[in-house]
């Protein structure tokens, strides 16, 4: 299971992000994902170099109700072209949540985390330990735990297939 | 030995008889700008003269894209806000109903006036010779040395004289006429020339038709093009005037010219000018039946309320076949259009009325192309890459053949609509 | 036990019996995309069908309303790539760039009855909820696996139920109760959640009213607000989307017994107008704490506050205020569809507007895409009766109040950000 | 003053928006900036390998259009050393004058000149070298703009001349 155990950077954001700060209107034209990577949190006030600083393997840390707002699927195609392997947050908005699971993104619900935030208990910069299958994550500069869970149901099964449309072709070869 | 126009009007404000050929030094009434008066701005500054030199003759007019479509031109705007504020510039023109396209503005509000100099930062501000002014297009550079010094040369050009008599057949008009001349002079057949209309056919037409075609004076190659500062121009500007320096001249009798031409009205067809270029002309018959994307009825050259109601009496009941972009030249017009129920005809018909501006004109706003697309427009130029795409194709015609083609989907003639 | 709204929805989508929390495969009415998302979806689906045939045409609709027409020549390619794909695929519902905003567009054209399950590139498609559709906004891949085989998977939601009675004071409305909700409820506090507005207030409500209503869910983090319609509203759908909406009505309501998750009561009587203060929607305070506020710019129009009866409320108070606004803002009014747009001209709206020194543009999303009409330079200041005011939104470093179209329109008028009761006298 | 460069030769009536397209006129603010997308709808071979010090050669009527001074700014931050054509549009000799461009009208060296080659001008001498050694002479630039010129253009002119140093 060792593959499932990823090491990278945390960068680290509030309760409510919005996806116009996760990938903002103004590049809504943009039809080829991989170029949607460099528009990354341009609008998110001090993390405007994210497109360009983020190494993959880097984890996006978030609060409450990350990716709230519209429903562009951009603002999980940016992410997933960086190479960001996980979100983290406490909780996702609605639209997010289903752009991400039918792309295959992993993304894991970490209970508390909008807290730990708030009072520093993970900080920009700090050294992640994230066991994808386990969902335990270690905050390895300062000794913090979180336990994230995956998605389970059905989403896990699409998940499994690596996002909506292979599952749908999987379930149409299936019949 | 008698003058033309040119020489009389720079002659007078040189304060010396001056004849073609001369460079004289003279000092402009008005200073338009539009949305470049920005970086105009930014230049005046680095040449270090705090002051402009008369702030009441300076005029700008937002109407390239407002209101702001991108970050890039509501920067653009506030920094013209910004220098208003601090230089006490009384004529300017914000994003509100008092606005519209630059040179509608500059007519309707008085500041197009017989005899005076008028320089603008937009290469159709030749358009106010229909008030008989002499007006012309400079770039970003000199209208920042204008403001700083309040002066300007000009070489005296050389006069073209256009006799124009006869009178339009049905689903024929002024724009018509200007393509046609364009057509036969080419677009360097009027290069650094005054151009000089007239004819009793110029005395018959509206001020909205000597606009389309002293608009299109630059499309030649012109420096400036004029019509007689007649009755119904004293009458236009009757209360209005911006300044009282303006004068009625007119060239003599006798005035010598470098070129004459005449036209007769009565032997004119509908036509476009065909994609790249303003003097591509072709009548009507030439390109009938192509197939168009869109249609644009707008731009200084085409949108007063004299070419909306040609439009909308062939769209009146009728649906559009593509999409078809109104855009009036100014929000009085729009108004005046509003009140006599032309705008329920436009949207009845299926028509985008947006709010006034330059639109698609040069590749800004509302109503770009894709590849391969082509428009029939009102517009003055259609330049490869014009509206925004260097793949789509641009026709020039009146509004008549505009709204004609816009019924159909591809070129019409208005003639066999109306 | 008796089912809600959303359950009785997804029952008839999916032909199943189903329980909160089950995930389900339903039937979609209609799968629609904008020509923002919508070349994605193209794009997508050619490529993983490798060019193949949607699953029924007539079933799928396009709108072009966030940048119509076109400013730049990617969106032009945009709107191209649908407008052939259409073609190629024989679907004819495509709504040019001489419509309006999709939702509101798609109402007018009597695509949408009570209990169809609607897919869009919207997240404010929820406000069809409004007439009792089960409206979602979703990302592309959602819309081309719709297209592939008329279905998608949804999780069937708890259902809040919220209870509006009382009449709204003068110069209040449905905006600033919708403000004010926001406020109390957070971001987040409708999460996923499917929710079915009742009481007097709600059944006298005009169809803006209740559109208002219901994309505002949005920002609250729902999947969807529901009202079944009646009275005039029921008239209005009916003559656009035919008799079957009387059927859906009956049998698609929720049972008196339904299970919510959470049972809101709320009395707008004494409401006062309210303001999402900048930058987010749930920091929400009355209008009377933040007056006086500088502003540079108004807008009123949106999917949220667009309609014909919203642009009526702000006639209103320009009127109070003798056709006069202040000469230190840009005021823009930008009407949801053409429809309206028309119906401003017939009631002599525009002609006043414009008098005033308002501008009135054409049909369109406008303001709120941040590449339309009216982007606000930084360090501006704007009030708006769009849905969000993040950071940002309508131009890098610019921020935004978020008000009813009365308070907006009252904001016009004096120039700083203004209670519309101080001219509602 | 003697420049050298190589030839990239147009024909006649070659607009401003092809030049310097209308789109980018609110977008591009940086001259450097400008420059990348010079000539970029009329030819793209230019806008990728024009180098600096290379000389525009055209038919009659130049930069006709838009007063839009981008379309000088953008040959002039390439390094373009200058244009040689058959006649230019009003508006944009006057710009290239305020910007310092050269430009000179010579219909007979135009027709002389082919694309590619690698030509002479010599401003002191008032000639133009082809490569295969014709020579063309051309009409010094008029009193009152040679001022202009001198001066590295108009901005720089008018500080002179209102006695504003630097």
């Amino acid at each position: 299971m060792e593959q499932n155990v990823l090491r990278g950077k945390a960068w680290v954001f509030t309760d409510d992000v919005d996806t116009d700060l996760i990938y903002h209107n103004k590049y809504l034209a943009e039809t080829d994902p991989k170029k949607m990577a460099q528009y990354s949190f341009e609008y998110y006030p001090g993390k405007e170099k994210f497109a360009k600083e983020a190494k993959p393997g880097d984890f996006v840390v978030a609060g409450r109700n990350f990716g709230t707002g519209s429903s562009r699927e951009h603002a999980v195609y940016c992410l997933k072209e960086l190479g960001i392997p996980v979100v983290l947050a406490e909780s996702f908005a609605r639209i997010y949540y289903r752009n991400a699971i039918n792309n295959g993104y992993p993304v894991l619900f970490v209970k508390g985390l909008s807290d730990a935030i708030k009072e520093g208990k993970v900080k920009d910069g700090d050294e992640l330990e994230v066991n994808i299958a386990t969902g335990e994550i270690k905050d390895l500069t300062n000794g913090n735990t979180f336990h994230g869970d995956a998605v389970t149901d059905l989403e896990k099964d699409i998940m499994a297939s690596g996002g909506l449309i292979e599952y749908l072709k999987a379930q149409a070869a299936k019949k | 030995m008698g003058m033309t126009f040119a020489e009389k009007v720079l002659g007078k404000a040189a304060g010396y008889a001056v004849k073609a050929g001369d460079v004289v030094t003279v000092e402009p009434h008005f200073c338009m700008s539009h949305d470049n008066a920005a970086p105009i701005a930014k230049t005046f500054k680095k040449i270090g003269v705090p002051k402009v030199w008369k702030p009441d003759h300076l005029v700008f007019i937002l109407d390239h894209a407002i209101p702001a479509p991108t970050d890039e031109h509501a920067v653009n705007h506030k920094e013209i806000r910004e220098f208003v504020e601090e230089q006490g510039i009384p004529h300017f023109f914000d994003v509100t109903s008092k606005g519209g396209v630059c040179h509608q503005k500059m007519c309707e509000e008085g500041f197009a006036l017989p005899g005076l100099i008028i320089i603008g930062s937009d290469s159709h501000t030749c358009t106010y010779g229909a008030y008989g002014a002499f007006s012309t297009g400079i770039g970003r550079s000199e209208m920042a040395a204008a403001w700083a010094t309040g002066k300007i040369w000009f070489r005296v050009p050389e006069s073209l004289k256009i006799t124009v008599k006869g009178k339009f057949n049905k689903g024929v008009s002024a724009k018509d006429l200007i393509l046609k001349i364009i057509g036969d002079i080419k677009a360097d057949g009027a290069d650094y020339m005054s151009v000089e209309f007239h004819g009793p056919a110029i005395s018959e037409m509206s001020l909205a038709e000597r606009m389309t075609l002293c608009n299109m004076g630059i499309e030649m190659g012109a420096k400036n093009a004029v019509c007689p500062p007649d009755e119904k121009v004293l009458e236009a500007i009757r209360g209005i005037e911006k300044t009282n320096e303006w004068e009625a001249i007119w060239a003599d009798e006798d005035a010598v010219y470098a070129k004459e031409l005449t036209y007769d009205l009565g032997e004119l067809v509908p036509c476009v000018a065909k994609p790249h270029t303003v003097d591509n002309y072709a009548s009507i018959d030439e390109v009938k039946g192509t197939k168009i994307h869109q249609a644009f009825l707008g731009s200084c050259t085409n949108a007063r309320i004299e070419d909306l109601r040609l439009a909308a009496e062939i769209l009146k009941g009728k649906e559009v076949a593509v999409r078809t972009i109104v855009i009036p030249a100014s929000w009085r017009v729009y108004r005046q259009a509003l009140d006599e129920g032309l705008l329920e005809t436009f949207l009845d018909a299926g028509c985008v009325i947006t709010n006034p501006g330059c639109g698609p004109c040069m590749g800004n706003h509302e109503g770009i192309l894709a590849p391969g697309e082509a428009c029939i427009s009102t517009a003055n130029r259609n330049f490869k890459g014009r509206m925004g795409n260097k793949d789509s194709f641009i026709y020039l015609a009146s509004p008549m053949t505009v709204a004609a083609s816009a019924l159909k989907g591809e070129i019409a003639d208005p003639r066999e609509v109306l | 036990m008796g089912k809600t709204m959303i359950q009785k929805i997804i029952q008839r989508a999916s032909g199943k019996e189903v329980q909160v929390g089950d995930r389900v495969w339903c039937k979609i009415d209609l799968s629609t995309a904008r020509d923002f998302g919508g070349p994605n979806c193209v794009l997508q689906f050619d490529e993983v069908t490798e060019k193949g045939k949607v699953w029924d045409p007539d079933k799928i609709a396009f709108t072009f309303d966030l940048q119509a027409p076109a400013h730049a020549e990617k969106v032009a390619n945009n709107q191209k790539i649908i407008r052939d794909f259409a073609k190629r695929q024989g679907i004819t519902k495509v709504f040019d760039v001489n419509w309006g905003i999709g939702q509101h567009v798609l109402l007018e054209n009597g695509l949408v009855k009570p209990g169809d399950v609607i897919l869009g590139t919207d997240s404010h498609m929820n406000l069809l909820g409004g007439v009792g559709a089960f409206a979602t906004g979703v990302g592309n891949t959602d819309i081309v696996a719709s297209w592939i085989n008329g279905t998608l998977w949804f999780r069937v939601p708890e259902t809040m139920k919220i209870t509006v009675n009382g009449s709204f004071a003068r110069g209040v409305c449905m905006r600033d109760f919708l403000t004010f909700l926001v406020g109390k409820l957070g971001a987040d506090g409708m999460f996923f959640k499917a929710v079915e507005f009742y009481g007097e207030t709600i059944e006298k409500s005009s169809l803006a009213d209740r559109i208002t209503l219901c994309s505002m869910v949005t920002e609250m983090s729902g999947k969807v607000g529901l009202i079944m319609p009646n009275g005039e509203v029921l008239d209005w759908l009916v003559k656009r989307a035919g008799t079957e909406v009387l059927d859906r009505v009956q049998t698609l309501k929720a049972d008196p017994d339904a299970v919510y998750s959470e049972d809101l009561h709320f009395d707008v009587t004494g409401l006062e107008p309210m303001a999402s203060c900048p930058d987010a929607p749930d920091n929400v305070k009355t209008v009377r704490e933040a007056a006086g506020a500088h502003i540079d710019q108004v807008h009123i129009g949106s999917c949220s506050n667009g309609r014909f009866e919203d642009i009526a409320a702000a006639f209103e108070v320009l009127k109070a205020a003798n056709f006069q606004i202040s000469d230190s803002v840009r005021t823009i009014i930008t009407p949801s569809t053409r429809e309206v747009m028309k119906q401003c001209a017939e009631a002599g709206f525009i002609q006043k507007f414009l008098e005033a020194g308002v501008i009135f543009t054409n049909p369109t999303c406008s303001l709120c895409t941040a590449e339309h009409y009216g982007v606000l330079p930084g360090g501006d200041v704007g009030v708006s009766t769009t849905n969000r005011n993040f950071i940002g939104k309508v131009g890098k470093g610019s921020h935004t109040y978020l008000v009813s179209p009365m308070t907006a329109m009252a904001s016009a008028v004096k120039g700083v950000l203004t209670d519309p009761r101080d001219i509602l006298k | 003053m003697k420049i050298q460069g190589k030839v990239w030769k147009y024909g006649d009536d070659v607009n401003t928006d092809v030049i310097f397209a209308g789109k980018y006129t609110y977008t591009i603010k940086d001259r450097a900036e400008m420059a990348k997308v010079a000539l970029e709808d009329l030819d793209p071979e230019f806008t990728k390998n024009a180098q600096a010090g290379d000389i525009i050669v055209a038919g009659k009527n130049w930069g006709c259009g838009s007063s839009r001074e981008q379309a000088v700014t953008c040959l002039k931050e390439r390094g373009i050393g200058a244009i040689i054509a058959k006649g230019f549009a009003r508006i944009y000799y006057r710009n290239c004058l305020n910007e310092g461009l050269p430009i000179i009208v010579s219909p007979e060296a135009v027709d002389a000149i082919n694309a590619g080659e690698t030509v002479e001008i010599d401003f002191d001498a008032s000639e133009i070298r082809t490569a295969g050694g014709k020579v063309f002479k051309f009409p010094p630039y008029p009193e009152f703009v040679r001022g202009l010129i001198e001066d590295g253009g108009l901005i720089p002119h008018v500080k002179k001349s209102l006695g504003i140093s630097k």
